[in-house]
């Protein structure tokens, strides 16, 4: 079963590459999307058991990973099937192939627990995803190509020096050298704390780098920007998660090592200045992409401090994984439809979306509401859970500084998003083909009745599966 | 009848029933193809609602009975108890009276016919709306709350933009949303601190709450600076005005209506929670609700659209309400059970009169920008003519809102004046009288306000061709304001029946058994000021009769208004708006301010030059924008940082590691 | 044995301040040609003889030693460039920086507990050396190729630090390494002649539309 | 019982007989005869007698306008005590209800004047709307302060307190009442040196040029209207300044009219000692009224 979610996406990148036909891949990349996100649901409902060596181990938190990423990769496909049908005058070979290469490595990112593995897997998705920000094949997203590409390798192999940190302390603890979390978290007590502590801040900040934690967010805008509206919401909506899947275990980690507290402020620290960054980038924001992508960075900041607060917050945190992703995904997709309808990212051109694309401009305003934390949309319950634990732990500097950011977030936010969505059509603008149609609406409108639905009712296997990701997480007293 | 009722059913589910039929009543018109018949099913949805509804708040109000609910969900924010208790009955009816008015007046006002593409939303968003405003006073969980809050400000929102093709309308839409969410986030932080002094999201039980806590100030200025931002109390009315002044009629009558009072429901209910409050919050609503009055009904002097002037005025009761709320406050903290009573009655009464009167006015605004096609008051006149029924509701509402006897207005602010009269018998609190002549400027400004309003649009002649052929508006326009007219007329004659609606509210606050005895004594007082009334409407009678009897055996002729001598005098002469208002503007220079542009008129035969004084919004114009710009450059130069080199980046990285690195050990 | 493996740790570092200071890339990219040697040639220093170590140093030596270099031969020659034109830091300042954190390295180590076999070798500074030395060249160098090089230099340190482990670990090692290369080799090395096509030139001091004004 | 119904007859019959004793008081110092003492009733009575003309652009609001003016000013009447008599109509509160009374007269008033579309009129209503918004909170303090002495809520509890007793005590507060009360008495009424009631130029005028349009019985109404606030107000006022009484019902009767008499004189010599204020100035006196009132309510309540 576990195998399945990492070969069948292989399997369809073998068959994508050799399909020869572009009008196929997209349906061929939505069937083996579909059947990968059926798998994911059915691990969820059986847990498989551990692989032996327990290299391979679904645990909670993996599986709410595994949850967004799979749903978001379905969307996105499906989206594909229509959005490709404007983008005929390039192949997409390369596109749906990645794609695929990408889904099965996060998959393998959500499910091991060898930390080495974990970090292959995370690499493969970083590089899986250059070509993909390149589709444009333009300057500017050669540009974002090179900047994505060395600074997230730099990055990431940081974050390996840290695993070799991290292995030698085993070995200069006497203990069996190993990379597997289970191991890890037993001997724990025994690592010599000087290693230890060397080893999270390399992974703090390659980890951080992936993630996109301010300051180390500066290939976001670039990237998410030139993208392709599905690839951005695949950046900032599953991968994403996967750096903050990663940062989790090095959590855990870090709770048994009792070395906890510096991890915690180190977090918080991070995750405000990321806040901070974001509003003040966000404000007079002339590019409605480069805004969404300082949003991401706000909610890597938000779900850093969340981490960083622990108790109640880390469930906020959680949740806010998949609120997060699945919400970036609306606002990713939606974006896309508009940038191709006027053919330009300039929120002093795009003006009355509402007018010309009702469908897709009244999505991109939910949107835009959802993500700012309104109800009754889902980011609402995680964000409120993070603001109250907050203030509930007499955090009130933090809380302040938080709300204080989200304020001036949702300003900027609001004065980019609403002029562009109100108002009449500039006589001046580009006319273009594409049209709202039902495979580019269907999927962001999907995603966002379901941000709506999370938002007034949570079911409660997730509840559950919530809580007990939320228990792995708990500072032990 | 209503013990009839109460064998029958519970009236606190028809409540909730009537609330959730009335936020379903837009959906069916969402789908329908044909734009009328969904107009046409929400309007009676919601009017047959209301008509459920009202009695059954009614009933609950009389019978003092808190009815309890516990709604089933799944969010991890403990229990969500919906609650209807008197306070919440109290405030309920305005919700379904004037949600029903407003329906009804959408028919003749918005017809789908006419406006296809705006009609469906703006039917389901006003439902919304309402219905999100009916749950919002039973909602008891704070968390809950809150998503009911946001709700009821997001509908409000769309409803604003409806006509986003305006400049205007988006810019008010955009302020009023900035406002309103960051005000959300501000309640944030006060159900966050409420949930960590109770445990739990439910909201306390009366006066569960310590007012000495160190938390309780934070708490207290939470909610003060959240709801208040919600209710335009002075530093916080920025976005009102124009907010109120660009949204469809019935819209803004539901917002000043009943909006506002959802904000002032909430500091109401939050003061519940706490016992032993400091004198010191009732010194600051105090202080905060007679600045708001004053400087409210100042701005209004000013204005010279038509409801821009109304929306003002608002912001003046709201002021007038929180004065009395303050008022009682000081009561409760000085333990005064007099002055506690008449502040809160004076407050609550308020609350119901203005949501009689000021949709009342806007709907009548509604009819009138139908007839003249524009709000602007220096281009209308003589519509008195066109429109008499309109005529004779808006001046009944002119005169409400002036707080004159013998109407509804009069009665509230009689109270608060009693009240502020209380003291002086007593020695603590004395200086409390001194609110008695502030009130009174308040009372002569409106006066002016509206003697401007009521006397430009619809007295003298017409001042511009669009006002010079008015149409009397339909009957679903003139229905629902005799209504509101009617009931104001009623509170007015019969004040001692409002206040059996007043006082199980006030029990809310003061439980104590007081309550029950001290009405009797003003009952009386009340009743002589009805007399008074009755006595004044015979004397009218008496010197109309006086009148038409000699008047029959005179003879009677017509002939052009007497120009003075000046025999070219045409309708632009006349006294304008402005022109009304320009002395006493002059007088309270300062206090509200003017684009004023005077030409200069140079040699003997001058050519043709304009005039003009257009009122300004001092704060947001000349703090809050350019406190904007101020923190944009400031950001601009933070910009920097991403400037496109990738050695920068690396460098960013090198030193957060080599930071962290040092942190570390 | 020892000495001879603490000599050429000596040997990458002077290597490491060679491509700090000079100015002309294929010089540079030679020398980081030879450091790649050299860290093949190191694993079988320390560890006992074992064909897989033979595997893996043949390995990394042809890779880090002739396929790298050439590719990136292959594109200096390709965009006609000579030599790096003004660095954002001068050559001297960079060499005196990269001084203060070899010796900073240095420090750092000697604050770490070791395993008492690995007590008397340099390999942790030397790593956190070269990868100090390898983020000063990314920092400091406009050109691509530059960039590319610092990346690999800082790989080299990675890689240093990964010998400690080869034995306890093997697996681990080696798909770092390999996947390292993998990126440092071939990604880069498409996207830099795509870059090379675009802008008819490697300097990524013209890769900056991207910004905010 | 009694005292009502004399409170009432008086009401109705004296007002009229103040502008007589005004007129002839300007005329003596004149130098001239002046009219008779009852020259305004016949004034009324003719003016009842008259035709009436009206503008077509008038509507009901221009009829309406004197009526209301009127009543209210009755309803006020039956709310004041006159002299050491308690008024028929009294309550805690009535003081408010009475200041109101008036603001409900002068809403009408206004809105019959702009009713005409004058320009003159508008002016006029202008002018009044702000005077009288201005003089508002003088009576409020007049109010404070007297209900503060006499510890009563009804405008017959706390103007029948007042005594020489009272005056001994705390002179200086009711000496600044006085002062303020006099000018809001004089500007209420339009009275010189604010207003002419017989001026002839519309541009000066205030009140006067707001009644131009009404002719018969309508300006009998408001004439007889003027000259009962006159009478109201000085009933107030004469409660302030001169405030005898004995116990005896009759003679306090008596000393009310003579005091009535002895105002309505003092008002004449003023007419006539001063000239008509700019207009400018008009607003910095009634706002130095409402200060001198401010100062007596800050005397007695600190």
């Amino acid at each position: 079963m576990l195998a399945a979610l990492i070969i069948l996406p292989l399997i369809g990148a073998a068959t994508c590459w050799l399909i020869p036909f572009d009008r196929l891949r997209p349906k061929v990349l939505s069937l083996f999307s579909l059947a990968h996100f059926g798998i994911t649901l059915r691990l969820l409902i059986v847990t498989p058991p551990e692989s032996p060596g327990g290299w391979f181990h679904l645990d909670a938190l993996g599986k709410i990973v595994l949850l967004s990423t799979s749903t978001l990769f379905l969307v996105c496909a499906l989206y594909s099937i229509g959005y490709l049908f404007y983008r005929q005058e390039r192949s997409n070979r390369a596109l749906c192939m990645w794609l695929l290469v990408c889904l099965s490595a996060a998959s393998l990112v959500t499910i091991t627990h060898h930390l080495g593995l974990m970090w292959v897997a995370l690499e493969t998705t970083t590089i899986s995803m250059a070509p993909l920000i390149y589709f444009n094949r333009n300057a500017r997203s050669i540009e974002a190509t090179w900047k994505y590409l060395l600074i997230c390798s730099v990055g990431v192999a940081l974050a390996l020096i840290g695993l070799y940190f991290l292995a030698y302390a085993t070995i200069v603890a006497r203990v069996e050298p190993s990379l597997l979390l289970d191991d890890l978290i037993r001997d724990a007590g025994k690592l010599s704390s000087g290693w230890v502590h060397a080893a999270f801040v390399f992974l703090l900040v390659g980890f951080g780098t992936k993630m996109g934690l301010a300051p180390l967010h500066t290939w976001k805008p670039d990237a998410y920007g030139e993208a392709p509206g599905l690839v951005g919401a695949l950046l900032s909506g599953g991968l994403v998660n996967l750096a903050f899947l990663a940062l989790l275990r090095v959590y855990q980690l870090c709770l048994a090592t009792k070395e906890i507290v510096f991890f915690q402020n180190a977090l918080i620290v991070m995750g405000l200045f990321s806040m901070v960054m974001a509003a003040v980038f966000m404000a007079r924001q002339a590019d409605f992409k480069r805004m969404l992508a300082y949003s991401s960075v706000e909610h890597v900041g938000i779900m850093a401090v969340a981490l960083g607060l622990g108790g109640k917050a880390i469930f906020g945190a959680l949740f806010h994984i998949l609120a997060n992703g699945l919400t970036k995904g609306v606002l990713f997709l939606s974006s896309g439809n508009i940038h191709r309808s006027y053919n330009s990212k300039r929120t002093d051109q795009v003006r009355g979306v509402l007018r010309r694309l009702p469908w897709s401009g009244g999505i991109f305003l939910a949107g835009f509401i959802a993500i700012t934390g309104s109800p009754p949309f889902a980011p609402f319950i995680s964000e409120f859970t993070i603001i109250s634990s907050a203030f509930m732990q007499g955090q009130m500097l933090v809380g302040a500084i938080f709300l204080l950011s989200l304020t001036v977030i949702f300003i900027g936010m609001a004065l980019t998003v609403l002029p562009m969505v109100m108002g009449e059509v500039p006589a001046d603008s580009e006319k273009t083909a594409y049209r709202d149609t039902f495979w580019t609406v269907g999927p962001p409108l999907a995603l966002l009745l379901l941000m709506f639905l999370l938002g007034v009712w949570i079911p409660e296997p997730l509840m559950t599966l919530l809580r007990d990701a939320a228990a792995l997480l708990e500072v032990p007293q | 009848m209503h013990s009839a009722l109460q064998g029958y059913f519970d009236p606190a589910l028809v409540a909730l029933v009537a609330a959730l039929v009335i936020g379903c009543a837009g959906i069916p018109g969402l789908f329908l193809r044909k734009p009328g018949p969904g107009q046409i099913l929400s309007t009676a949805a919601t009017i047959l609602a209301a008509m459920a509804g009202v009695p059954a708040s009614l009933q609950l109000l009389f019978s003092h009975t808190t009815t309890t609910y516990l709604l089933q969900w799944s969010l991890p924010f403990g229990p969500c108890e919906l609650v209807i208790d008197p306070l919440s009955a109290f405030f309920l009816l305005p919700v379904f009276i004037v949600a029903a008015a407003g329906s009804l007046f959408a028919v003749g006002y918005w017809p789908a016919a006419e406006h296809r593409a705006t009609e469906r939303g703006l039917t389901f968003f006003y439902g919304l709306l309402a219905s999100s405003m009916a749950i919002l006073l039973m909602a008891r969980n704070g968390v809950f709350f809150l998503m009911v809050w946001e709700v009821m400000a997001l509908s409000a929102y769309f409803l604003i933009v409806v006509e986003h093709e305006r400049e205007n309308v988006r810019r008010a839409g955009i302020v009023y949303l900035i406002a309103t969410h960051t005000g959300t986030l501000v309640l944030f932080v006060y159900f966050s601190l409420l949930a960590a002094q109770t445990g739990s999201f439910l909201l306390p039980p009366v006066g569960s709450l310590s007012a000495l806590s160190p938390y309780a100030a934070i708490m207290a200025l939470a909610a003060f600076v959240g709801f208040g931002a919600k209710a335009g109390i002075m530093p916080f009315h920025l976005w009102l005005p124009s907010a109120h002044a660009n949204a469809p009629s019935h819209v803004s009558a539901l917002m000043s209506g009943v909006i506002l009072k959802m904000g002032l429901y909430g500091i109401f209910r939050s003061l519940t929670f706490f016992y032993e409050p400091p004198l010191l919050w009732g010194v600051v609503l105090t202080v905060c609700g007679i600045a708001s009055a004053l400087l409210g009904i100042t701005f209004a002097v000013a204005q010279r659209d038509l409801k821009r002037l109304l929306a003002c005025s608002s912001i003046e009761n709201i002021g007038i309400i929180t004065t009395g709320l303050g008022v009682a406050m000081m009561g409760v903290s000085s333990h005064n059970p007099t002055l506690m009573y008449l502040g809160m009655a004076g407050a609550l009464l308020h609350i119901l009169n203005h949501s009689f009167f000021k949709p009342l006015l806007f709907l009548g605004s509604g009819a009138i920008i139908h007839a003249a096609g524009t709000r602007e008051m220096n281009l209308m006149g003589g519509l008195g003519k066109g429109m008499p029924r309109v005529a004779l509701l808006f001046l009944i509402g002119s005169v409400a809102i002036c707080g004159i006897p013998p109407l509804n207005g009069f009665v509230s602010e009689f109270l608060l004046y009693l009240g502020f009269f209380s003291q002086l018998k007593a020695d603590s609190l004395v200086y409390l009288v001194l609110l008695a002549p502030v009130l009174a400027l308040v009372g002569g400004l409106a006066l002016i306000a509206f003697t401007k309003l009521y006397g430009s649009v619809f007295l003298g002649t017409p001042r511009s061709q669009a006002a010079a052929h008015p149409h009397e508006a339909g009957w679903p326009m003139l229905l629902p304001m005799a209504f509101l007219a009617l009931l104001c007329l009623l509170i007015g004659v019969a004040p001692q029946l409002a206040m059996r609606l007043v006082s199980p509210a006030i029990a809310a606050f003061y439980p104590q058994p007081f309550v029950a005895e001290i009405p009797a004594g003003y009952d009386s007082v009340l009743g002589r000021l009805s007399l008074a009334g009755i006595l004044l409407l015979t004397a009218v009678v008496l010197v109309t009769l006086l009148w038409r009897w000699r008047l029959g055996r005179g003879r009677v002729a017509t002939a052009p208004t007497w120009g003075c001598g000046y025999q070219r005098g045409t309708a632009r002469v006349q006294y304008g708006a402005t022109s009304f208002s320009e002395f006493v503007v002059a007088v309270f220079n300062g206090m509200v301010r003017q684009k004023i542009d005077r030409p200069t008129l140079g040699g003997l035969f001058p050519r043709s030059a304009r005039c003009s004084d257009v009122p300004t919004e001092t704060l947001l114009d000349r703090v809050i924008v350019p406190l904007f710009m101020l923190v944009g450059a400031w950001s601009a130069f933070l910009r920097r940082l991403q400037y496109g080199l990738i050695h920068l980046y690396m460098m960013y990285i090198f030193a957060t590691l080599f930071i962290l690195m040092l942190w570390a050990h | 044995m020892i000495t001879l493996a603490d000599q050429l740790l000596v040997l990458v570092l002077l290597i490491n301040f060679i491509s700090l200071g000079t100015s002309r890339l294929i010089f540079s990219i030679r020398a980081v040609a030879v450091q790649g040697v050299i860290l093949g040639i190191l694993p079988g220093l320390i560890h006992p003889f074992s064909w897989h170590l033979v595997g893996i140093t043949t390995v990394i030596i042809a890779v880090k030693g002739f396929v790298i270099p050439l590719l990136l031969v292959r594109a200096v020659r390709s965009a006609e460039i000579k030599r790096e034109v003004e660095p954002f830091l001068g050559y001297v300042p960079t060499l005196l920086l990269g001084a203060v954190f070899t010796a900073l390295s240095f420090g750092f180590a000697g604050k770490l507990p070791m395993l008492p076999e690995h007590q008397n070798y340099m390999f942790v500074p030397a790593s956190i050396a070269t990868l100090m030395s390898g983020f000063l060249v990314l920092t400091t160098r406009r050109k691509a190729i530059s960039q590319v090089i610092g990346y690999l230099i800082l790989e080299n340190g990675i890689f240093i630090f990964g010998l400690l482990l080869a034995e306890a670990m093997p697996i681990m090692v080696e798909a770092g390494a390999l996947l390292d290369l993998l990126v440092g080799t071939f990604v880069m090395g498409i996207v830099i002649n795509q870059i090379s096509r675009e802008f008819s030139s490697l300097d990524t001091s013209r890769l900056t539309s991207l910004k905010e004004e | 019982m009694t005292n009502s119904i004399i409170h009432i007859l008086l009401a109705l019959t004296m007002p009229p007989l103040l502008l007589g004793v005004i007129g002839k008081t300007k005329a003596a110092f004149a130098g001239r005869v002046g009219a008779p003492f009852l020259q305004p009733y016949y004034d009324i009575i003719r003016l009842l007698r008259k035709g009436s003309v009206f503008s077509t652009t008038t509507s009901w609001v221009f009829r309406a306008g004197p009526i209301v003016a009127l009543a209210t000013t009755a309803v006020a009447a039956l709310l004041i005590p006159f002299g050491a008599h308690q008024s028929p109509i009294s309550f805690d509160g009535d003081m408010i209800l009475y200041a109101y009374l008036f603001a409900l007269g002068r809403f009408f008033t206004m809105a019959a004047a702009l009713d005409t579309g004058s320009s003159f009129e508008g002016m006029g209503s202008a002018r009044e709307a702000t005077f009288s918004c201005l003089a508002e909170p003088t009576l409020f303090f007049a109010l404070i302060t007297l209900s503060r002495l006499s510890g009563s809520y009804s405008l017959s509890g706390m103007l029948i307190n007042i005594s020489f007793g009272v005056w001994l005590n705390t002179g200086a507060a009711l000496l600044l009442l006085v002062c303020g009360m006099f000018i809001v008495l004089l500007a209420e009424n339009c009275r010189i040196p604010f207003d002419d009631p017989n001026t002839h130029l519309e541009l000066t005028m205030i009140h006067e040029v707001m009644v131009l349009d009404h002719s018969g019985p309508a300006l009998a109404i408001i004439q007889y209207g003027a000259a009962l606030k006159l009478f109201v107000l000085g009933a107030f006022f004469v409660h302030l300044a001169l405030p005898y009484a004995t116990g005896n019902s009759l003679i306090d009767w008596g000393l009310f009219v003579i005091s009535m008499l002895e105002l309505a004189v003092v008002i004449g010599m003023v007419e006539s000692a001063m000239a008509r204020l700019r207009l400018v100035r008009v607003p910095q006196l009634l706002v130095a009224a409402a200060i001198l009132a401010a100062f007596s309510t800050l005397l007695v309540i600190r």
